[in-house]
């Protein structure tokens, strides 16, 4: 009988150090927070991390960063309202950046879920973000080539799992978990809710359970803007 | 080049942004940038349905919720909080992306730090080296949308023009925009020549033209959005 | 006010002589017999037709084919039960077919939807469908340049549609619509409900209104297999 | 080389299914093919929770529907009715083939016309130029899904082995077979060897090589699927 259910500590036990870890959510909206958390407490370090942004306030991502867990970070808009964890890192040359268009981002994640190991975009040609890489015409135009992006580990939120780890999310906090889903090797994620196989309405289904390695239930998740609105920080 | 220009002269932002509103066809899909940019949804005229598109995962955004009623998950690409109207979709972020980068969308209005005569734009880093840069979503956005519209000011505060014969600062795409927006005119951006749409009250071609680096071109018909 | 509705006969009648139109379906499900119908009533002819299979019996996709309409498949599958339209005008070299793996199809049409002109895929490297063809390694693995597709019109067929093109489908009658409705220029769908905007859950739309350009409201559409197995044909 | 199996001597067609089913780990998602595979499906151990996925955009597919309830936009990828389980999930083919080709799915189990030394597959064209070709996703899912199981007869009707030196018909795809579960044995396929991994009741080693073009090594023992 399949059962992917994981406490917290349990979920995240073995991300190793030096592990690539893509993380959901854009800015507060999505971001696995007690997933961080436990992760915070599990203590890997060295990580490289790819999520869109760098997190705010001294929670959750910035919290992993502050406490200098992570070795890179793969985003579009490491820059957050409240938060200057990454920017201090950046500056002191404590914390590497590869810096990639938002949408070259969700394409590559996408790409590297679906077996794609490399696409053209014309997004970036003619940019200083296209310095270095390989570029061909198809057309009138140039693109550029980018690469599928895989990783050891997701860490998501969702809103709603089944049993079988069918996943529904919950407005715009939808946005890159499930990309990162089909891009990673265990992907563990975090609900609001978890019902039986059959409690989900198959057509409404947004990521399949074949994505998903591990379900964690946080009944009332921590919202990320209100930690931060709190001046909380972790631990 | 850096004479200021007389406060008062030239239209407001909110002119600017009801100038950009005034030009968006009924049925347009449009995606609004931050600034000057976000003001142009309460300009849409009522006989007109526009679709705004925000590209972390919603078509058919409505206006700012009331105090209160934020949702921290229903936010847009500026992490603001807003609605969905009856009729929205949500998506994740590489479907939100194609309907970008395939050329769904219509128009997206940006702000912008220059744009160039041959339509290059730069809006996303200043060029320095020590502070981290951020892109976003802009350079898939000028890359993917058929119009880009930008709305900015004339000139710096310093008086610099930002409509310059080359760009200074690290572009966001090459030849990408259509039409520019300011304080003081309408501008056509065509074949490597900028050309005045409209002049806001007050202000003539030479104000205008010595305000803008790159040289203008008189009485452009414009092309329809 | 955005109102996307038209009746069948004005749905197709710009689709001109030599036009390239995606058609939904696979097999019998999801078959768009009505706008099919419609098309050979309009009279276009010399058309690419991409679509997965060649059609049943001597309706829909089968019919069209059949009145020698179609001058090149681009198709995964051009054998069906009940149908041997296809084959004839193959032997008879009355039609033109470009075989394309299945998955390599729908993902040369997502990439055609999305702005991609060209990705790698290991599908068919090493064998005959990969002649001709531009290979690369990445890693130790072979890849295949493969194209984005894209088209002057498709036409899809779904459960219910709102007034802005949102579209919900039925089971795996969904199978190439989603990536159909976002690769073609002009998509017409056939929806057998039409609700106005709000009438679907904005969290379960699967195929957002951006792609959607015509909707044709057929109540209780033709099902292809029930066509097929009454012996009828169309005209 | 063509002397036919004795009749009544191997396994039959729902054995080799079931010979599959059991190897079939619990908790695996499953590709079946038609023919042979379609059967799996049945044998799998009422203690193992397997899912199926079918290409055409269904995870959780269940078993075909009782007569009458058959729904025709509810079918599998040889376009029969089938069911869906509860958990199912429905999705496009876009997303159904990243499922496949990505390597999400565990095991597809499908037929051959022929199956090399090296682990090259054959099942998609006798190579014969007049008919219209058709491949369907029988290439992606064999360049996509972890482990490749063949289920076949070991020889075709006339005699001839299938379990060749070399593929003479067009590949599917080139060193992508795990094993191959035939009515005379279930065989290992690794480094270049194919390796006897259990003999049908009354076949012999040298009965079974003597239908079998490719060299057999004997005693393998088998990697878990």
């Amino acid at each position: 009988m399949i059962d992917k259910r994981f406490d917290l500590a349990a979920a995240v036990a073995d991300i190793s150090d030096g592990a690539t870890v893509l993380v959901g959510g854009f800015g507060a909206a999505g971001s696995p927070i007690e997933l961080l958390h436990a992760l915070i407490d599990q203590g890997a370090k060295n990580l490289t991390v790819v999520s869109n942004n760098t997190g705010s306030g001294n929670v959750g991502l910035a919290a992993l960063i502050g406490r200098g867990r992570v070795a890179k970070v793969i985003c579009s808009f490491p820059r957050t309202a409240n938060s200057t964890v990454f920017q201090d890192k950046y500056r002191a040359r404590e914390i590497e950046l590869e810096l990639v268009p938002q949408g070259t981002l969700a394409e590559r994640l996408r790409a590297g879920g679906a077996g794609i190991p490399a696409f053209y975009t014309a997004t970036a040609a003619g940019t200083r973000l296209a310095e270095g890489k390989e570029t061909r015409r198809f057309g009138d135009r140039e693109f550029v080539l980018e690469y599928g992006l895989r990783a050891d580990f997701a860490l998501i939120k969702c809103r709603q799992a089944d049993r079988l780890g069918n996943l529904v999310y919950n407005k715009t906090a939808r946005n890159f978990a499930p990309v990162m889903a089909m891009a990673a090797k265990t992907t563990i994620v975090q609900t609001a809710s978890y019902v039986e196989a059959g409690g989900i309405d198959p057509e409404t289904v947004i990521t399949p359970g074949v994505f998903v390695h591990r379900i964690v239930t946080v009944p009332n998740p921590l919202q990320e803007s209100a930690l931060v609105a709190a001046g909380a920080s972790y631990p | 080049m850096s004479e200021t220009i007389q406060k008062g002269v030239g239209w407001s932002r909110r002119e600017i942004a009801r100038n950009i509103a005034l030009s968006i066809p009924d049925g347009s899909v449009v995606n609004l940038g931050i600034g000057i940019p976000e003001l142009v949804a309460s300009y849409i005229p009522p006989d007109r349905e526009v679709l705004f598109h925000t590209e972390n995962g919603l078509l058919g955004m409505g206006p700012p919720p009331k105090p209160g009623e934020e949702d921290p998950e229903l936010v847009n690409a500026g992490k603001q909080p807003v609605t969905a109207i009856p009729g929205a979709a949500y998506f994740h972020h590489a479907d939100s992306f194609a309907m970008v980068r395939g050329g769904h969308i219509d128009i997206c209005v940006l702000g912008a730090m220059q744009v160039s005569r041959r339509g290059d734009l730069a809006n996303w880093s200043m060029g320095d080296s020590d502070a981290a840069p951020a892109v976003g979503g802009a350079m898939d956005l000028v890359s993917g949308v058929k119009t880009i519209f930008v709305a900015m000011t004339h000139c710096s505060s310093d008086g610099t023009p930002k409509i310059v014969e080359r760009c200074t600062y690290p572009l966001t795409g090459a030849g990408v925009v259509s039409r520019i927006y300011t304080d003081l005119a309408i501008l056509d951006v065509r074949d490597g020549e900028i050309g005045v749409v409209e002049l806001a009250p007050g202000v003539d071609f030479a104000t205008l033209q010595r305000h803008t680096e790159a040289n203008l071109v008189i009485n452009r018909v414009p092309r329809t959005a």
